[in-house]
């Protein structure tokens, strides 16, 4: 198959904001293209294990993914950010292959799902134990910064509702915070946590009163929102990149599915469904891009269809991949010649 | 008869204790109206308002939390929705839980489920066999019940226990392992069952692998060997006489984890009879255990990764021809 | 050797403001007096291990202990609350028993110095670990509201700056602010974490920043001030009685001594100690005692010869005590009879 | 010619590596300008400004930082000011650090100094050895040094390994522990050293034990009795080979281990020999460890608590019996 078009943007190369909303729009049509079919291949049991997707957050995480520069920028995702690391320049195959186990995937079949990423290329790859996203992002910059090559680079990275209780996401916070790095936190608060309501979650008015306990800015945005997301996070990730320390960004929305494809999200009360929280931000976008004249509604089918094409073709080449061979795998946990564990 | 699965027992255990002990409440992620993550907490929160309740994610909280609950009187069941995230609660587990009553004298009757184990496609972090790290520490309680009956009984029997238990359940039996009744005929805590006896050769387990121990007995058996298998049942106390008494009679051992292979369950029992049952052993003692990596996501590496019947039975084989 | 004079606050008794204020300054006083014996002690190879005291935190520790009520409040003292503890009603025995070791004090040789407590009368034993204490309180504060005995009870935790990193601390400050608990935490920033300046430690203006983080009420005194802290942390105390939830105070003061015993604390600047921060609350405190007519010179003196003697008394008796003897110690870990490991 | 300690090894260890190896740096609470609780870092901020960093109290996301530094090419050092504060940093060493290079392909070189053991007066929180928890996860190298030459060596070689390093650092030996020179002739990490030549015995120690084991040798030799020391110097991996050759000469084991009785060291080196080398043995393998319960406070206990000259003489004497 052709490889997928190149979404990202380029290190150096001034994007018009035009440029920029377009690139976004397209990677929320990609992402939610890809994750219907993750969805419906988890269903048909292609895919075993689970499939957590970004519905609803689109335009929140396609948006932090569009304000990075791949080559030059952190991107730390979480479990609900397809749009954000198409946009900053994933394969839609490393998808693929890491869901559906192919061993010529970046996890060869090791890790699965959303435990995936190319540490080496500013993408890390997440544990599942949440909120350690902030410190590890910012021993990633402290490093460029010891090394004279940290330039104007930014680190971002991802944290739902219920993340943002864990004592790892504290600490990470106060660390970036007391080193003034340039990173952007986005916290989704998409009002769950799986099925816990953030009431059960956290007593403050808003997650972004949490932002001057740390000494950084804070930033709220409506996450539904594409155009929103786009000017917040890109002034964000613009006063990280100058200088101006850590940026917190909370945006308020609803996932719009299940915590995983296996649940049904009964939990969430249809008042809050209808909600403002409630909108779909794919449709929002879509309007903001046709009467912003962005797009032409035919220029968005068409890449629609692109998008369709695109999955259709990465999941074929992943499905017809060979999984990993027990009898082939090297079952080494080490790097240094000679310290597997001879069992 | 109605049939009951291990996590219908894991339900029905918590559902009695709350009903006959006021001081037992549950805390954990999703456990309320939700259920829990596995729904062995379903229709709790309903029934017990204001006992089973609703935490924010984060485990070291729950756990000290759970400690400062019980010197005040209660003995709260905590759920961790995997085993794999109590590596976030460990300081209080083992620092705060652990000591509290050698230091203090005050006892902390703590019950912490463990989700534990591995299913298919659960990946390297919601796979996990914690048990070692636990009945490494002084004061925990580690349990590993394997079957239907002992996961109502040692469920039960934990919340009572005066001391912190790590109550290791294992997903994979969730709702593989199905019974006529969870009511079976219970031993306490700290004692080990045969639950196949033989004469050739003793293999100790626990948890999900007492089941493919016992398959690897009955295939074996058809060849005319009698193997006798030993369910440990709790790994801390370990019920050395058992393992001791079996080996007595067999000669041979070989001891089976699902835990990483450094250390762990079957060092410890190895150790404990090569040091304490020399004398018994025809054979050099054998382990078999998970590989040395973290549990792989791949169904072809996971089922590759865990000891398997096939892997058990050459084991088996390997043992008696030495 | 007669008991020592209870100088806690009775429950239900009402209390006046001066008896108050006496009582506090008494606390202040006695726990300065221990501590200094204690040191002599350490330094003369008496005590092993270490001593940590509360030098220059005697105001804020010894108001918050007078504002709780000894047999029903819940006090989880640190590290620096000597003077708080004895105000809640800890022996001196207990301490000096502790510290030297003697199997008849309340941890038996097992734990020592500042390891010390009662659980089971409000006063639990901190392990060494910061920051847990927030959701220990919370548990003991939720176990008694299901068991409907919480009544005005009140849970006071203390923390110094540095503990403010720790996750712990921070799941603890969620967890009760979630289950709305009638609490107080008290952070005594000192200005050093053992040696780290808290610009290493936070990026925040003031760490009272935090608070509506947690939609807690937040509250800041100057912690040199005895009158200050007791009339802020009378307040806060006041209003988590009266079911306004968790109430943060920051004081700000400086350690005046080393981190421990061992440490001369030679990185401290001298402009900082000649600082308003460094101002001893010993002395700020007689003279608001003598000023504000809570007490003449005399009765000062008094007091301070009482302590002096009481200290005497609970050394002497420590010191004539056994430690704990290996052979006859049960070395069980476990509460359950038959669960001790045979080794 | 000048005394060195063990600290001082482990200082200039680092100060070395600072000026050898641009890629690494130190974190950690308290290094900087004041050189560490320990001193274990004096002067090196001064010396290297920028790579020598104080860290809040945050030992969960220093362990994070770690790991993102190692990813963009650094080899950092993390100081832990007391090993049984790891357990706060658990998480991300063995679910992060541990398993980076199996899932990602990218190693990640980080260092984590360990001040572990006991002393007397430390109690329950100052006092841990926590080599057997690190050693149970796959992906983690742990090391144990008990010389000073060894000191210094490993601590070179842990920061050039690709892998994630724990280096237990044993607190009673920093400063009464003392040689000459710090430049021994270095065995590389996963190789043990026969410390003491002998045929009528193996102890299996590292650490501190090193030196308790071997009095008892030194003492036991005015009786005749010719006892082999092996020092493991690393517990993962662990040298196999050499216990099994030195038990190949004398036929008995002792396993000496100051961490808790439960799992650890001493159970996987008796579980390694009894199952490979069963042959070998003519007596029951030994083990002595601490006490079940959490370190204790008052020199009384602690010094009961672990084993002692008198204790592993006595468990000799009894091997030797047996
Ligand atoms: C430390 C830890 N505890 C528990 C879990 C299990 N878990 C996975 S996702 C999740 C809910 C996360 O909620 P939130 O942070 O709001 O993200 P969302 O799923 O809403 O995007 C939980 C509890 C975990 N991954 N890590
Ligand atoms: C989790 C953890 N890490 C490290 C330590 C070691 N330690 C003990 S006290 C201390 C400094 C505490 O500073 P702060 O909280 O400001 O209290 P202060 O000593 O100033 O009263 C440190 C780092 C610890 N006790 N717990
Ligand atoms: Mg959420
Ligand atoms: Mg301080």
């Amino acid at each position: 198959m052709p490889e997928v078009e190149t979404q990202h943007a380029q290190v150096g190369a001034a994007e018009s904001w035009e440029d920029r909303v377009r690139r976004t729009f397209r990677a929320m049509v990609t992402a939610y293209t890809l994750e219907s079919k993750l969805s419906s291949l988890y269903k048909a049991g292609k895919i075993v294990g689970g499939v957590y997707i970004g519905r609803g957050q689109e335009a929140l995480s396609g948006a932090l993914g569009a304000c990075l520069r791949r080559g030059q920028d952190i991107f730390f995702p979480l479990i609900r950010d397809q749009a954000g690391r198409t946009a900053f320049g994933e394969t839609l195959l490393d998808a693929t292959r890491t869901y559906l186990g192919s061993v010529l995937g970046p996890m060869r079949g090791r890790d699965g799902n959303i435990h995936r990423g190319r540490p080496r290329e500013g993408l890390p790859a997440m544990i599942s134990h949440l909120g350690g996203g902030v410190a590890t992002v910012s021993g990633m910059l402290m490093a460029r910064r010891m090394q004279g090559s940290l330039g104007t680079a930014v680190g971002a990275t991802c944290a739902g509702d219920g993340a943002t209780s864990t004592g790892a996401f504290h600490e990470g916070l106060n660390l970036a915070a007391v080193e003034h790095l340039p990173m952007v936190i986005v916290i989704a608060n998409n009002q769950y946590a799986y099925s816990t309501p953030t009431e059960r979650q956290f007593a403050c008015r808003s997650l972004v009163d949490r932002a001057v306990g740390y000494g950084m800015a804070g930033h709220e945005v409506d996450g539904t929102d594409m155009l929103a997301c786009l000017e917040v996070l890109g002034s964000a990730v613009e006063a990280a990149r100058a200088g101006k320390g850590p940026q917190m960004v909370v945006a308020s929305l609803l996932r719009l599915s299940g915590h995983g494809e296996h649940d049904d999200a009964a939990y969430v009360p249809e008042s809050v469904r209808q909600s403002p929280l409630g909108r779909d931000c794919m449709t929002v976008a879509e309007t903001q891009m046709t009467e912003g004249g962005f797009a032409t509604a035919g220029e968005i089918a068409a890449w629609r269809e692109q998008a369709a094409e695109d999955v259709q073709a990465a999941v074929a080449t992943a499905q017809q991949e060979p999984g990993p061979d027990p009898f082939r795998d090297d079952w080494n946990a080490y790097a240094t010649p000679g310290f597997r564990e001879q069992t | 008869m109605a049939e009951v699965t291990y996590i219908d027992a894991i339900r029905e255990a918590q559902h009695d204790l709350l009903e006959k002990d006021e001081r037992v409440f549950i805390y954990g992620q999703d456990v309320g109206k939700f259920g829990g993550a596995f729904k062995a907490t379903q229709g709790l929160q309903e029934k017990f308002p204001g006992r089973v309740i609703d935490a924010p994610i984060s485990e070291d909280a729950m756990i000290a939390m759970a400690v400062g609950a019980a010197v005040e009187g209660m003995r709260p069941i905590i759920e961790m929705q995997f085993a794999d995230f109590s590596s976030v609660g460990f300081n209080q587990l083992v620092n705060n839980a652990g000591t509290h009553f050698y230091r203090t004298g005050v006892p902390v009757p703590i019950t912490v489920r463990l989700p534990s184990g591995g299913t298919a496609g659960s990946g390297p972090f919601h796979s996990q066999m914690m048990e070692a790290i636990y009945a490494h520490y002084p004061g925990l309680v580690v349990v590993t019940p394997a079957t239907v009956a002992d996961a109502y009984a040692m469920l039960m029997e934990s919340a009572a226990l005066d001391d912190p238990v790590l109550y290791c359940e294992h997903k994979f039996l969730y709702r593989w392992l199905k019974a006529d009744t969870m009511k079976g005929d219970p031993l306490p805590i700290g004692q080990a069952r045969i639950v196949h006896p033989g004469k050739h050769a003793t293999v100790v387990a626990y948890s999900a692998m007492v089941h493919e121990a016992l398959r690897a007995a009955e295939e074996l058996a058809t060849e005319g060997w009698e193997i006798e298998v030993v369910d440990l049942r709790s790994v801390k106390p370990l019920d050395t006489d058992t393992v001791m008494a079996s080996v007595a009679r067999t000669g041979r051992l070989l001891a089976v984890g699902e835990a990483f292979p450094w250390g762990g369950v079957t060092a410890e029992v190895i150790s404990r009879v090569a040091s304490e049952g020399f004398h018994l052993l025809d054979a050099p003692p054998q382990r078999i255990n998970a590989r040395d990596t973290p549990v792989p996501y791949h169904p072809n590496l996971w089922r590759a990764h865990r000891p398997t019947l096939e892997s058990i039975q050459a084991a088996i084989r390997n043992l008696l021809s030495l």
